[in-house]
C-alpha cells in the first residue's frame, strides 16, 4: 500500500489532493458526487468579516481552455460559515481550510481571529490577491511589503497552520514568496487567477461585467508549474500547486516542481469528481512506479545542470 | 443528481442548424421536470465547459423515441453546440442531471400558455406531456422566431397544443412580429385571468413578456438562460438580480435557485 | 470599399495585420501559401549582431491550447539578413520590420545601426524580452529601467520607425510602457511570450532541454487583450497588439481594446494562410458592420464607467 | 507543398491501437517520395498543433486502395492519434504536404535492407514500391516491436519483401530482443558490403542501429523524429544536433533537411 500523507509544516494531510477556494462551494455541493473523505482536504470560499453579494453579472467567460471570472468575492461571510457550514464537514476525515480576504489589513485579522480555535477548522489560507483599498488598491499580493504586513498580523491572530495564497500577476514570485515566508507563512499555496479580459466583438463591450477577471484552468498550467518550481528553489517552507489540474499527470506535474499537495480548480466544475478521481490515478501511478510514498516525488524533478 | 457516461442514440437533423439529440439515461432521470436541464460535454478538452440544455423529451414524450432515453432539442451557435451536431450513433455523451427546478403546473382555474422564442421551445414538449398526464387540457402556444425555419417541433407541437399561434420577424410564418403582439392582443381580451404564462427564449423576449405579464397582473413563469461554468450551484457564475422577500436586490443564481423563476422577481 | 489602412506614429500599414517575430521565418518560407504583398507587414526573427545557434533540442512542448518555447533566439545574424533576406522581400507591397536583440545594450545599438536605412526596411522591433547579462539575468523588458536606458540607446542609433515589444512577465505593464514611451518609442508591441514549463512525469523531467519556455498561442490571448487595454489606456502612442490571435474576432478583441495594428505568431504554424486569410475577414467584419475604416474601431471598446 | 481541405475515406482499425487512414489526394501529391510526411490537423481546435505522418500509401501501393488517395499508419498515442482514431468516413481533415526530403533509392551494388520499429514501419510500403518501380529487387526487411500485436501490416510486408526477420522484446512472435541483434549477426556475415539501411522507429533504436552502422561502415539512412510546430521550416523547433561539412556541429531541422538523415552526419 502506497502512502499518500503529506505534511506541509503543521498541516497534516492524509492525501495530497485539496479543493481550491471558489470551486467547490463549502463542500457541501458534492456531496452527491463522492465521499468527502476521499479527499486530503478542501478549501472554503473566500470568507470576509461580513457577506457579500459579489459582482452584477456577466460573471464568467469561457477561454481557449481557461474561464475567465468575476464573482467578486461573494460568500455568506465568516460567522455563517463558522455556525452554518463547518460544522456539517466535520466527521468527514479531511482537513477543512478557510480561506480568508479582507478590503484592509484589518479586515484579514478580524476574520482570522474568528475563525482561531474553530472546531474542525485544520488552517488558513489567506487570499491576497485582493485589491487593498488603504493602498491605492493595487492588491496585497503584488505588493512584498503589503504582503509581509498582513501576513504577520494573521500570524498573530491565530494558532492555526497558515497558508498564504500568492497571486501570479508579478514580475518575480520569489519576491513575494519569501516576503511572506519571512512574515511568519507556514506553508505557500500558488497560484490565484491571472488577471485577462474578452471581449464581446459584436457588441463590441467587455464580455465580463467588471470589464476583467480571473483566468484559470489548463491554459495557465505552464505558467503555475514554472512558478511552482522557481518558489520551490526559493523558499524553505513547503508548497500547495495549482493551476488548471485535471488529472493525476497535471498534479505530478506540480508536485515534481516542488509542490508537497496540491488543488483542484476549474476542473471540479467541467468533472464533479475530478479530485476524488486524481486521489486514485495518484495512487495508480506511485503503485506502477514503484514509489512508497508521494513525499518521494515532492521537488524530485531532474534537472541537468 | 447523476454524471453518467452515456452514448447518441440518434442525433437528428432538423434543418436550419436545429437538431434533436437522443441518448441513454437510467430511470431516475424519467423522473424529470420540464425545464429542468443536463450539463453535457463531449469527449475531448475542448471546449473546457459543459453546455446546460433543457430536457426535451423522456419515454414517450415523442410517439417514435425508445425506451430510457432523454432527448434535448438544440440549435447550433458555437464550439460546444457545433461539436455535439457533429456526433453520430454511439458517440459518448458525459451528461450531468437532472439540474434546476423545473415549471410547475398551473393552479386550477388557470390554464398554460406557452410562450416560446426559437429553440427556446425545448422544454415544452415534455412539459405538454405533464400537463396531459394530470389532466390538464391541451395548452396553448405562441411561438415566435426570426424566420420560418427557426421553429423546430412546430409540427409536433401543432398536434399537442390547442392552438399555436405564430410570429416571425420576416413575416415568412405566421404574422409578422414578435410574440409580445398575440399575447398582448389576448390579454387585452381579457383572457390573463385564466391564464398562467411560462416562457422560453431569449432574453429580450422574456423581458418583453414579463412586462406584460406584470401590466395584466398574469402568474408568468421565465425558463431563464445564463452563461454556466458547473450548472450546479458552486461556481457562483450564472446569476441574475432578483428581488428577495425583503425587498432588497440580491443575486441567485439560474441552475440551481431557476432555471424557472416568477417573472415578478426579476430584478433587470 | 472599407479603408484597411492604419498609422502607428511614423509607422505606415496598408492593413493592420502582421505576422509575428520568430514564427514567419524571414517570410519567404510563407511563399508557397500566399501573396506576402497580401499582408500589412512582417516582423523578422530576432536579429543579433552574429549568428546564432540557438538552444539544443528538445525546443517546443505543446500544451492546453498553447505551445512552449525555447528556440534560444537562433537566427541567421544581422548581417545575412540585410545580405540575404531583405532584397528578396523588397518587391513585396508591405512593411518588412526587423526585430532586434542583444545581451547587452551595446549590441541592441550595433544591430540598429546596421539596420538605419536599409533599403526596404519599415521599422524596427526591439524584443526584450532577453537576459540583460550585465544586469545580473534579468530581462531588460522587466527592468523599467534597464528599458528606458536601452530604448533611448536605440532610438539614437536609427531614424527609423521604432517599435519596443514588452514582455508580460511584469506586475504592471503600464510602467514599462510608460518608460518605453518617455525613451522614445514611438509605438509599442505586446506580448512576447510568457515563461512556462512542462514535465515529463514519466521521465521526471523537464520536457524542455532548457527547463522553461515561453508560453504563446489562444491560451494566452485574455491576458494579452488585458495588458493591451491596460496599456491603451497608459500611454498615447500607438500599440501593436498580439498573443494568441487565430482569426479576425480575435484581433478584434485586441484593436478594440486599443492596438492599432496586431501581429499572428503562433497561429502561422497550425495554418499557414491564416494571417491572409485574417485580412479577408477582417474586411468582411467591417463590410457587415458598416464601419468605413478600421481606424473607427481602434480603442472603441465601449465600457459602462 | 499543398495546405489541403480533403476528407477521410476509410480508416481501417487494425488492432492494438494500429490504424491505417486513408484521404483523397490531388495528382500533384502523388509525386511524394517515402519518408515525406504530412503535417495533419483535425476540425476543432484541441490539440493547438497538427501532428506529423509519414506518407504510407498512394495510388496503387495497396492493391485495394482507391485512385486519388494516400493513406498514413498511425499508431494511438495521446490526443492528436486519439482523435484520428474517431474519424469515420467523410469526416475533414486538414492535410498540409508533401514535406521533409524522404528516402533516397540505394546505390547500384546495394541492396536497400529496411529496419522497422513498431509504427515506423509506416513510410516503408511507399519505399516499397518505388524499388520495385525502379527495377529493384523486393527488399529485406528487419521488423521489431515490444509484441506481436505492435507489428502493423506485417503480412503485407511479408507478401512483398524478400523477406521479413521479426524481433519482439516479449518473444512473441520472431527472436526474442532487438533488431540490432539479426542485423549484428547479418553484418558480421559480411552481408554490409551489399546493403544500404533504411531505418525507422524510436529514437534509442535509430541510435543502435547507426552505431552498428558506423561499426561496419555500411550506408545507413534514418527516419527521424522531432516534436513539430510547423513542419515546414519555420518555428525551428525540431531541430537535431549534426555535424556539419565544416566538422561543427550545428542544428538542422528535422522537418526540412530532414527527416531522413544519414546516419554519421548524426551528433547525438
Ligand atoms: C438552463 C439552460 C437551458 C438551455 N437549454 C437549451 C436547449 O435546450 N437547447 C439549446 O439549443 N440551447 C439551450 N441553452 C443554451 C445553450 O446552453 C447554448 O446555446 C450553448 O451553451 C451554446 O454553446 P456553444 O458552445 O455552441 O456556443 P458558444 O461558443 O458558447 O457561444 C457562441 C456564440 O453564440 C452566442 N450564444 C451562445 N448561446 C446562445 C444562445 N442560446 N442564444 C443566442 N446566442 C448564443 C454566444 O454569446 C457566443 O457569441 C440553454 C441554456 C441554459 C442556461
Ligand atoms: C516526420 C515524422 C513522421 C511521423 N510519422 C508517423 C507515422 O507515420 N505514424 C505514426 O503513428 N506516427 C508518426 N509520427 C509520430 C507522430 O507524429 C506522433 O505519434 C504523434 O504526434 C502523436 O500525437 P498525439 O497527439 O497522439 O500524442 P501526444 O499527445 O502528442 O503525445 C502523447 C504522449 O505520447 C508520447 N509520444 C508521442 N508520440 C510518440 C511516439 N511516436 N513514440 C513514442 N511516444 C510518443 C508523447 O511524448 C506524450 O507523452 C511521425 C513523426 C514525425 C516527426
Ligand atoms: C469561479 C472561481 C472562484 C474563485 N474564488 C476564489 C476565492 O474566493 N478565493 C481564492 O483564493 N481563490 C479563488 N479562486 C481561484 C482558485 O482557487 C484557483 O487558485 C485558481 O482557479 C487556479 O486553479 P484552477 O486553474 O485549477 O482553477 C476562484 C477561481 C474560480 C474559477
Ligand atoms: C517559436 C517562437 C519563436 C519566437 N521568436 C521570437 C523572437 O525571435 N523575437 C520576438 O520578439 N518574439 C518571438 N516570439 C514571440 C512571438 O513573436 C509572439 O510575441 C508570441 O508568440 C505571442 O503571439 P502568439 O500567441 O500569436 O504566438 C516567438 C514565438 C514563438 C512561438
Ligand atoms: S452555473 Fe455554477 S453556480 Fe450556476
Ligand atoms: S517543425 Fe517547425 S521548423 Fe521543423
Amino acid at each position: 500500500m502506497v502512502d499518500l500523507s503529506v505534511e506541509l509544516g503543521p498541516l497534516k494531510l492524509k492525501n495530497p489532493v485539496l479543493t481550491a477556494s471558489g470551486t467547490f462551494g463549502y463542500g457541501l455541493e458534492f456531496e452527491p458526487f463522492f465521499d468527502l473523505g476521499s479527499l486530503g482536504g478542501i478549501v472554503s470560499k473566500g470568507l470576509s468579516p461580513r457577506p457579500r453579494h459579489g459582482n452584477p453579472p456577466q460573471r464568467i467567460a469561457e477561454t481557449p481552455a481557461g474561464m475567465l471570472n468575476t464573482i467578486g468575492l461573494q460568500n455568506v461571510g465568516v460567522d455563517a460559515f463558522l455556525s452554518e457550514k463547518l460544522p456539517k464537514l466535520e466527521h468527514y476525515d479531511m482537513a477543512v481550510l478557510a480561506n480568508v480576504f479582507g478590503e484592509t489589513e484589518a479586515e484579514y485579522v478580524e476574520v482570522c481571529k474568528k475563525l482561531d480555535g474553530a472546531p474542525g477548522l485544520a488552517g488558513i489560507e489567506l487570499n491576497v490577491s485582493c485589491p487593498n483599498v488603504e493602498c491605492g488598491g493595487i492588491a496585497f499580493g503584488n505588493d512584498p511589503r503589503a504582503l509581509a504586513s498582513v501576513t504577520a498580523a494573521c500570524r498573530k491572530a491565530t494558532g492555526l497552520p497558515l497558508l498564504v495564497k500568492l497571486s501570479p500577476n508579478v514580475t518575480d514570485i520569489r519576491e513575494t514568496a519569501r516576503a511572506a515566508e519571512d512574515a511568519g507563512a507556514d506553508a505557500l499555496s500558488l497560484v490565484n487567477t491571472f488577471v485577462g479580459m474578452a471581449i464581446d466583438v459584436e457588441a463590441r463591450r467587455p464580455v465580463l461585467n467588471r470589464v476583467s477577471g480571473g483566468l484559470s484552468g489548463p491554459a495557465i498550467r505552464p505558467l503555475a508549474v514554472h512558478m511552482t518550481w522557481q518558489t520551490y528553489n526559493a523558499v524553505k517552507i513547503p508548497l500547495m500547486g495549482m493551476g488548471g489540474i485535471t488529472c493525476a499527470r497535471d498534479a505530478l506535474e506540480f508536485i515534481l516542481a516542488g509542490a508537497s499537495a496540491v488543488q483542484v480548480g476549474t476542473s471540479n466544475f467541467v468533472t464533479p469528481t475530478s479530485a476524488a478521481d486524481l486521489v486514485n490515478e495518484l495512487r495508480d501511478y506511485l503503485e506502477q512506479h514503484g514509489f512508497e510514498s508521494v513525499r518521494e516525488l515532492v521537488g524530485s524533478l531532474q534537472v541537468e545542470s | 443528481m447523476l454524471d453518467l457516461t452515456t452514448s447518441v442514440i440518434r442525433n437528428l437533423d432538423l434543418g436550419h442548424g436545429n437538431y434533436l439529440i437522443e441518448f441513454g439515461v437510467p430511470d431516475s432521470i424519467q423522473q424529470m421536470k420540464p425545464a429542468q436541464f443536463f450539463m453535457i460535454g463531449t469527449p475531448g478538452s475542448e471546449p473546457l465547459l459543459r453546455r446546460p440544455y433543457s430536457v426535451c423529451g423522456l419515454n414517450g414524450t415523442f410517439p417514435d423515441n425508445q425506451r430510457g432515453t432523454a432527448q434535448v432539442l438544440y440549435k447550433v451557435y458555437g464550439k460546444g453546440t457545433r461539436l455535439l451536431s457533429g456526433l453520430g450513433k454511439g458517440a459518448e455523451l458525459q451528461v450531468l442531471g437532472p439540474l434546476g427546478n423545473g415549471f410547475d403546473l398551473p393552479d386550477t382555474g388557470r390554464r398554460a400558455l406557452l410562450v416560446a422564442g426559437g429553440i427556446g421551445s425545448a422544454p415544452f414538449p415534455l412539459f405538454i406531456r405533464h400537463l396531459a398526464e394530470a389532466g390538464h387540457p391541451a395548452p396553448r402556444m405562441i411561438y415566435g422566431a426570426r424566420s420560418q425555419g427557426d421553429l423546430p417541433l412546430l409540427s409536433w407541437f401543432r398536434d399537442s397544443c390547442e392552438e399555436v399561434l405564430l410570429t416571425t420577424d420576416d413575416g415568412s410564418a405566421g404574422e409578422a412580429g414578435r410574440v409580445t403582439q398575440p399575447l398582448e392582443r389576448l390579454l387585452e381580451q381579457g383572457e390573463g385571468e385564466r391564464l398562467h404564462l411560462y416562457v422560453c427564449g431569449p432574453d429580450p423576449m422574456l423581458k418583453a413578456v414579463a412586462r406584460l405579464a406584470s401590466r395584466f397582473d398574469v402568474p408568468c413563469d421565465l425558463a431563464l438562460e445564463a452563461p454556466m461554468a458547473c450548472g450546479f450551484g458552486v461556481c457562483l457564475g450564472c446569476v441574475v438580480p432578483v428581488h428577495g422577500d425583503d425587498g432588497e436586490v440580491r443575486f441567485e443564481r439560474v441552475c440551481v435557485d431557476g432555471p424557472v423563476m416568477p417573472a415578478q422577481r426579476m430584478a433587470w
